[in-house]
């Protein structure tokens, strides 16, 4: 129990030590990619502690909304990320929500953001808000389906259980597991608002989704934000990761042993996909806005496709 | 005639005296706080009584009156389904009546509202105790006829009568739809008593025809695509809070028809019939939400999502259907319970969102987004509470909103167990529908609160509004608390649902209460199961912790200064986003379908002085599909009939000779 | 009874039919009228030889009645009406006279059809009068339908009545009440149409229904 | 001891003739009003004495048997009603000089006519006396439509005499069949045309003459019950009359003419070989229904609005008896019923409306709920009533015929309820503009009382919660009669 409770908390706090080291080393793979020095991998904790540090500069117009907004975001993907196996499985507080739940708690991070960027009342704040929810009207859609294969083959949303299915060896391979895979990493692109869908580095208005909405932010609360939008894409990493490379995954009852052979089985697949993701940054260019509802469509389709050729396929 | 079935009883009865009292001193100061009060107390009795019923056992008691169709009489009966849909009328009726006794001082025709307010709850009641087809059809239109004449309560606009015209109309369709379903399950002897059509199980033809006709009729009440067109005019037409009690209430009544008729009274359903109602609520979900993100009106946007949740509602009720129909009844009970769960919970949310819309309405005089705006700063409490009514609406945790929702994806992912292709095809599909509308709800809530209450104010209207009466406040503030219990206790009520599900499919979900933690559990732990109180828990225990440590060990200094807007200089109000320019991408994605837009702009030369020109058409589909052919066909047979009535005498005796000469023929050829 | 009696009756009868299809092929209303005061004189023997053979006298009231009113009273009133309201040489048929013609003959075939399926029981005497009674009704409702003016309508309809008195008189034994009613309408009917015609008279320049027609229930 | 033996049969023909007798001789216009709502009344009690008093045995001539007790009491009690209304509406006429003294000795004298002529129709035995009576009735409100001498109501009741006077005919001609067929079994004289004779011997009497009688009969009589297409007398006789007679016609004279169809269906449905009256009976009242229903829409004149509508109930009473069975043979009596009674409730609402708005126009007359709350909400009702919606009477025998011929002949059951939809949004439609939305039309309150009018609602009302058990008793015994 006590163990277990220990456990549960160093995931808690693991995710959000590790957040914003994967993010400066997507950025430093980046930077080599294309040749440069790139700022350091700890460049991205400097940052956060700056802005908590400055002080908040808040519109005449802001609302209470406004101000509670950066925690609540930060909160709902905090317990998100605590929720998702990371080095073990069968965590003490994993049955408290299962994917589904997961899914919804980004889904309200989104919303209060969406929220916010609309409270100041700036042009640039709406425009960014009612981009943000045409893009999650498709993607959760594609996500919830994901989860509806994922579900039918392990027969849970329980995520501790299908990651240990998903380690088991009487899943083989899968078409529809192949399908799921990469629509759920064109959602996942889209959800942390990355190349080609957004660009996080961009400042210019008629191509930012994401940055506008928080383009009123500032000091602790921009820093609360950015630590939420780091938070997430670790846990989407650890997603795919305890989902389609469950290796080296065992019971959070497990001895300290396979604990540690979980952590750095957990910290590689990180490294994996994080240099993944920054050579396809990369290769690839952002492309228009109204494109993106394409994108979407097709991890939407895929996911359906994934759904029902499992459906089918099961009654065989 | 059973106690408990008799004070039942007394309700409506003391609701129809308020009424005739009400419409002798509807012209007096004092009538409304007299009205709303007198409906407030009843229906509180009434919510007491249904309630213990179903906490308390779960047994039937029925009772018959010497009234309505003489040899069969006005029976009324008292079980589990309508024990639970009681509890739903009269928690409305109750907190309607608290928020009228605030609301209705505003009323500008008294006399055209308190007399049918109670006589309108009166007939809600009277519909779900009923026991035989007709007194069931007689409350049911009596029902329609007090709310049509709510509806008419400012009939000098001439929107609201064209609003009143077409849901009558809308309305007596339902009604001889349901009445030939009732004739069918009646047969030629006429045993209209609801416990003799238990008893005589109609062969399967006739059986597709009662749920098509049961479709017909509840759904128009309920408001199912296609036959949804009268309710987006009718519900917003209405004082606010009536509005509510139509969206809120209502519909759910009508919901309690279909599920009378189809899970009781029709005995073993055919699984294809489970098929019709899963799609037909799949697309009124998307469709309906769709319509919602479109409106720029606040009430129509609420109307329409009200369609939307009815989707889902028979979505999932097509679900149960069909594994009824395969024997499945966990997962039945299963999908029920959803189904029932999310009735509940829209008559929370919807109702409570309604009162914050007539609370805008009332502060404003406004129902058009475009002009409001920034009133947070004005009207906090309304606001925070409208948030609320948003949160659980969009099916965020740890709100009812998700609770539901969640249940009814569970209750999908039973479905590859169900042996039929066909259901094995459509049950994801629809999944995906309904997953494509919980998104689309919230990028429509976003709106609605972002337009109406951030931001800065676009009109005057919204600098001069301030706080409602604290009845309305009190009202809200019970809805937005009711929105987070169920969400965060959501075992209480699939535990007290129990009762309602075990007789109609036979089995019930597992006990919830007993699991550790509350958490809520449908099949197996291993499975899948949610917590919605830890999910609360920790979510403000880590943003309170997050707030505490960064105010404790970072700065707390705040400065407040003009907005940035990447340096562009403060631009006014106008320059904000509007309700229709926030739709935009999404109309972009899913107008062309949906409504057949199309969008047109115009840009000037460059140089030229005038401006340029956006000019979006959109079609409502149903609308020019269903209605228009018919109102046309009408039109050209009336004009071609009319010319009868100018005819000369010799021309009208000519008609009388020839079928003279025909009748005499016909008989001439008589074997 | 004797071959002879009922061949007379059948006579008369029959002869009141191509009365009626006299007037059918009449375009002037005087010549209409004296047709019809033809037709009326006919049927007033006709209903004298069934009271005659039926030795039933009250019937002789009613040849009497059918005598007077409709062979004498009734043309001179119409002669009269025509007269003042200077109507006489309108030519005046809705429907060509052939088609008529045809239609008439249609009509008689198919009264006869429909009483010959009556059981031979029945009186053969009763069944042939019914026959010719039916398709004289039939011609009179054709001669209303046909003509535009008001005159000839009231003509036709009277004729229409003789073809009920003809019935009437042939059924055996059939009470006074009924002969009293059908003279007590004809009384009425013509009475009210006076009074009517005189009404029109000083609304309109002329009895024509044309005239009427120009108001028919809502104006358009 | 031979005391005086209270005849109610008699009283029932002769309080009306007596009182027109005096009415046709009184000079003083407010005496002949009184005198006529006070010979009514009396009509009335007698007509209700026969629950209590014995029936006479059937005569030769008259008849009283359960049947036409409905007919009875009901004609009475509308020809009641009718008469206090009429005080009031005839008053008003007379101030505003569309009648003169004269004109309503007339109007008085014929208004008892035609009650007599009615009631001895209903209580006739002898099918040529009911000839005669029917066709009393109809010539007498002939002369009512005419009576105000304008160039519309001369059309109407021309009109309304012409096709009326070849419906007598047909009638006639059916009789004289009838008779025919009854006389080589019966025998010769006036037995062959007692009614309660001819039923019990019905069987044996010639089918083909019986149906050509009947086809002959459901016309003549038909075209006065106003079924389509013989229906062209009725709205022009409804708008142009005045008012009072509007409402007897449409509450009345069409039930005595449905009455004399009624008897002669049971007359034919007693011989087996001979037509079934039914699919007759069915098609021309479904053919009623939908015509009616599509004709209500683009009426301008509310008083023919109202006319139209008749015809689309007794399309429906007429289909219900041509159905037949116990549950349809009930839902048409109480149709009928409540018909008269709410079609002449509207009637009076109608009256008092074109007289405070001083038009007949439909578009001119708007918000009567707001100018005058009182006529409004009665019309609201009334036309809710006559619209078959709940709690009224109608919704009942509506709710019975349509579910009981839906679950025997489904497809009959559509085009019904396909008519009925029809009908229902040409009715709204109307209603929403002449009650709601900005009032429009004179202000001036109305004097006349609302107490016939609102009696006649109440009682509708009432039959929708509740009818009484001997009643309903009564009327299942009727409609087993019927058949």
């Amino acid at each position: 129990m006590i163990s277990q409770l220990a456990v549960q908390g160093a995931q808690m706090l693991s995710v959000l030590l590790l957040a914003p080291l994967l993010i400066g080393f997507v950025r430093k793979v980046k930077a080599r990619l294309v040749r440069r020095q790139g700022p350091s991998l700890i460049q991205p904790y400097r940052d956060l502690v700056r802005l908590m540090r400055k002080e908040v500069v808040l519109a005449d117009n802001a609302s209470w909304l406004f101000r509670v907004t950066p925690y609540l975001i930060f909160a709902a993907t905090w317990v998100a990320a605590a929720l998702v196996p990371t080095f073990a499985t069968g965590l003490e507080f994993s049955w408290t929500a299962d994917l589904i739940v997961i899914v919804a708690l980004l889904g309200s991070a989104r919303f209060f953001q969406a929220l916010a960027g609309m409270d100041v009342g700036t042009s640039f704040g709406g425009l960014g808000a009612s981009r943000e929810v045409m893009i999650a009207s498709l993607a959760e859609p594609a996500m919830l389906l994901i989860v509806f294969s994922l579900a039918l083959l392990a027969g849970a949303t329980q995520l501790s259980t299908v990651a240990a299915f998903m380690g088991s060896p009487e899943v083989g391979l899968r078409v529809s597991l192949g399908m799921s895979l990469i629509a759920l990493v064109m959602v996942a692109i889209a959800e942390n608002a990355r190349i080609p869908v957004d660009n996080p580095a961009t400042h210019l208005e008629l191509t930012m989704v994401h940055e506008a909405m928080i383009l009123e932010y500032s000091g602790r609360h921009l820093a609360m934000i950015e630590l939420a939008t780091f938070l997430k894409l670790l846990l989407y990493m650890s997603l795919i990761a305890c989902v389609f490379l469950p290796w080296g995954l065992d019971g959070a009852s497990a001895g300290p042993k396979a604990l540690a052979i979980g952590a750095a089985a957990y910290l590689c697949k990180l490294a994996v996909l994080a240099i993944l993701l920054a050579v396809f940054e990369t290769a690839v260019a952002k492309m228009r806005v109204f494109r993106v509802p394409d994108f979407l469509g097709a991890a939407l389709m895929l996911a359906l496709l994934g759904t029902l050729l499992l459906f089918v396929s099961r009654s065989l | 005639m059973n106690s408990t079935v008799a004070l039942l009883l007394c309700g409506p009865a003391a609701l129809l005296a308020t009424a005739v009292m009400a419409a002798g001193a509807s012209r007096l100061a004092a009538a409304t706080r007299l009205v709303y009060g007198a409906t407030l107390a009843i229906s509180a009795v009434l919510l007491a009584t249904a309630a213990s019923h179903l906490a308390g056992n779960p047994g039937e008691a029925s009772a018959t009156l010497p009234l309505g169709l003489p040899w069969t009489g006005a029976r009324f009966r008292l079980d589990g389904l309508s024990a639970f849909f009681l509890v739903v009328v009269n928690l409305g009726g109750t907190i309607t009546s608290l928020y009228g006794l605030g609301y209705g001082r505003h009323e500008s025709q008294p006399h055209r509202v308190l007399p049918f307010y109670p006589a309108f709850l009166a007939g809600m009641n009277l519909v779900v105790l009923a026991n035989d087809a007709f007194s069931f059809l007689l409350s049911w239109e009596f029902m329609s006829l007090a709310s049509w004449a709510l509806v008419m309560a400012h009939h000098r606009d001439e929107a609201n009568r064209r609003a009143g015209y077409i849901y009558l109309v809308m309305a007596s369709f339902g009604t001889m739809a349901l009445l030939l379903a009732f004739g069918l399950l009646a047969g030629p002897a006429g045993t209209y008593a609801f416990d003799a059509m238990r008893t005589a199980h109609p062969d399967r033809f006739a059986a597709g025809a009662v749920l098509v006709l049961m479709l017909l009729g509840a759904g128009s009440k309920a408001g199912l695509v296609p036959l949804h067109a009268w309710l987006p005019l009718a519900h917003p037409a209405a004082p606010s809070h009536v509005s509510a009690l139509m969206s809120g209430i209502m519909t759910k009544v009508a919901i309690y028809g279909f599920i009378r008729v189809v899970f009781d009274l029709l005995g073993e359903p055919a699984w294809w019939l489970g098929v019709a109602v899963l799609l037909i609520g799949g697309v009124t979900a998307v469709l309906g939400i769709l319509h919602a993100l479109m409106e720029k009106d606040l009430k129509r946007l609420l109307a329409y999502s009200t369609i939307e949740n009815i989707g889902v509602i028979f979505a999932s009720l097509g679900l149960a259907l069909a594994f009824k129909a395969n024997g499945m009844p966990s997962a039945a009970a299963l999908a029920f319970t959803a189904a029932l769960f999310h009735v509940l919970n829209h008559s929370f949310f919807k109702s409570l969102l309604f009162f914050g819309a007539g609370a805008v309405l009332s502060a404003t005089g406004e129902r058009d987004m475009e002009k409001l705006g920034g009133l947070i700063h004005r009207l906090p409490v309304t606001s925070f509470v409208f948030l609320i009514g948003c949160v659980s609406i969009s099916a965020l945790p740890p709100f009812n909103g998700f609770a539901s929702e969640w249940l009814v994806f569970q209750a999908i992912l039973r479905s590859p167990e169900l042996p039929q292709w066909g259901l094995k095809v459509i049950v994801p599909a629809v999944g995906g529908m309904l997953a494509l509308s919980a998104a689309l709800a919230a990028a429509c809530f976003v709106k609605a609160f972002g337009i109406t209450f951030l931001g800065r104010a676009r009109s005057a209207a919204v600098e001069r509004a301030h706080e409602v009466d604290r009845w309305s406040l009190a009202a809200m503030v019970v809805l937005a608390a009711f929105c987070l219990l169920a969400g965060i206790l959501p075992g209480l009520v699939i535990d007290s649902l129990s009762t309602v599900t075990l007789p109609l499919v036979g089995e019930r979900m597992p006990v919830q209460m007993a699991q550790p933690w509350l958490s809520i559990v449908p099949i197996a732990e291993s499975r899948s199961s949610y917590n919605g109180l830890l999910v609360f828990a920790f979510i403000t225990i880590s943003a309170s912790l997050a707030a505490f440590f960064i105010h404790r060990f970072a700065s707390h200094a705040l400065r407040r200064g003009i907005a940035w807007g990447c340096g562009f200089p403060d631009a006014v109000p106008a320059a904000q986003y509007t309700a229709v320019s926030f739709a935009q991408p999404i109309r972009r994605v899913f107008g062309g379908f949906a409504f057949r837009s199309r969008e047109t702009v115009d840009m000037p030369a460059p140089g030229a002085l005038e401006p340029a020109r956006l000019k979006v058409e959109m079609h409502d589909v149903a609308w020019e599909i269903f209605y228009q052919p018919i109102t046309g066909a009408i039109d050209f047979a009336t004009e071609r009939l009319n010319h009868l009535q100018f005819l000369t005498i010799r021309r009208y005796l000519t008609l009388v000779f020839l079928y003279l000469v025909i009748l005499l023929l016909v008989l001439a050829l008589w074997p | 009874m004797n071959g002879l009696t009922f061949d007379i009756a059948h006579l008369l009868a029959g002869s009141l039919v191509l009365i009626s299809f006299m007037m059918l092929y009449q375009d002037r209303l005087f010549a209409l009228i004296n047709v019809f005061a033809l037709h009326a004189v006919v049927l007033a023997l006709s209903v004298a030889w069934q009271a005659y053979i039926q030795d039933a006298h009250h019937l002789y009231i009613t040849a009497a009645i059918a005598l007077v009113f409709k062979a004498i009273v009734i043309p001179v009133g119409l002669h009269r009406i025509i007269q003042r309201l200077g109507i006489h040489r309108d030519i005046e048929t809705a429907v060509g006279i052939g088609p008529t013609m045809l239609a008439g003959i249609g009509l008689v075939t198919l009264s006869m059809v429909l009483m010959l399926r009556v059981t031979p029981e029945a009186d053969p005497l009763a069944r042939e009068d019914l026959a010719f009674a039916l398709s004289i009704i039939l011609l009179g409702l054709l001669v209303m339908v046909t003509r535009r003016n008001a005159v000839s309508q009231v003509v036709g309809f009277m004729s229409l009545e003789n073809g009920l008195v003809l019935a009437a008189t042939g059924a055996k034994g059939m009470p006074l009440v009924v002969e009293i009613s059908v003279a007590f309408s004809i009384l009425i009917a013509f009475i009210v149409i006076g009074v009517f015609l005189f009404r029109i008279r000083e609304r309109f320049d002329s009895v024509d229904i044309g005239a009427l027609d120009d108001y028919r229930g809502e104006r358009r | 001891m031979t005391g005086f033996s209270f005849d109610a049969v008699a009283a029932i023909l002769f309080i009306p003739a007596g009182a027109a007798a005096i009415l046709a001789a009184m000079p003083n216009y407010k005496m002949t009003a009184l005198v006529n709502v006070i010979a009514s009344l009396l009509t009335l009690l007698a007509a209700l004495s026969l629950f209590v008093t014995d029936r006479p045995a059937p005569g030769q001539y008259l008849l009283v048997d359960d049947l036409n007790i409905v007919f009875i009491v009901l004609n009475t009690f509308v020809g009641f009603t009718t008469s206090v209304f009429s005080a009031s509406y005839i008053a008003h006429e007379l101030e505003t000089g569309r009648l003169t003294a004269p004109n309503l000795r007339f109007y008085h004298a014929m208004y008892q006519i035609m009650m007599f002529g009615m009631n001895l129709a209903f209580v006739s035995n002898n099918i040529g006396l009911m000839w005669v009576a029917v066709e009393l009735a109809t010539l007498t409100t002939v002369l009512m439509v005419g009576i105000y001498r304008t160039h519309e109501a001369l059309e109407a009741a021309w009109k309304y005499f012409i096709l009326g006077s070849v419906g007598i005919a047909l009638a006639l001609f059916g009789t004289i069949l009838v008779y025919m067929a009854a006389q080589p079994v019966v025998g010769e004289g006036t037995n062959a045309m007692v009614w309660s004779v001819l039923i019990e011997k019905a069987a044996h009497f010639d089918p083909a003459l019986l149906s050509v009688a009947f086809i002959f009969l459901l016309l003549g009589y038909g075209t006065k019950v106003g079924l389509a297409p013989l229906h062209a007398w009725l709205p022009d006789a409804h708008a142009e009359g005045p008012t009072p007679i509007s409402a007897v016609l449409s509450g009345l004279l069409l039930n005595v003419a449905l009455y004399a169809v009624l008897r002669f269906k049971l007359l034919l449905a007693a011989s087996p070989q001979a037509i079934g009256p039914g699919p007759l009976m069915v098609t021309m009242g479904l053919t009623s229904l939908i015509f009616a229903a599509f004709m209500l829409y683009r009426r301008r004149d509310i008083k023919r609005l109202f006319a139209y509508s008749s015809i689309e109930h007794m399309g429906i009473i007429v289909f219900a008896f041509g159905m037949g069975g116990p549950l349809a043979n009930f839902a048409g009596l109480l149709h009928m019923v409540m018909h008269s009674l709410t079609k002449s409730a509207i009637f009076f609402a109608v009256g008092h409306i074109a007289q405070v708005k001083g038009t007949q126009k439909i578009s001119e007359i708007r918000g009567l709920t707001e100018s005058h709350p009182g006529l409004g909400w009665a019309l609201v009702i009334g036309v809710v009533a006559i619209a078959g919606l709940p709690p009224l009477g109608i919704f009942m025998s509506e709710f019975l015929v349509v579910s009981s011929t839906f679950a025997r002949h489904p497809w009959l059951a559509i085009p019904l309820v396909f008519g009925l939809l029809i009908a229902f949004g040409a009715l709204l439609l109307r209603l929403t503009g002449l009650a709601f939305g900005e009032p429009r039309g004179g202000m001036a309150p109305v004097e006349a009382s609302y107490v016939p009018m609102y009696s006649h609602l109440a009682l509708v009302f009432a039959a929708g919660i509740y009818l009484p058990a001997p009643l309903v008793a009564w009327f299942q015994h009727v409609a087993g009669i019927l058949g």
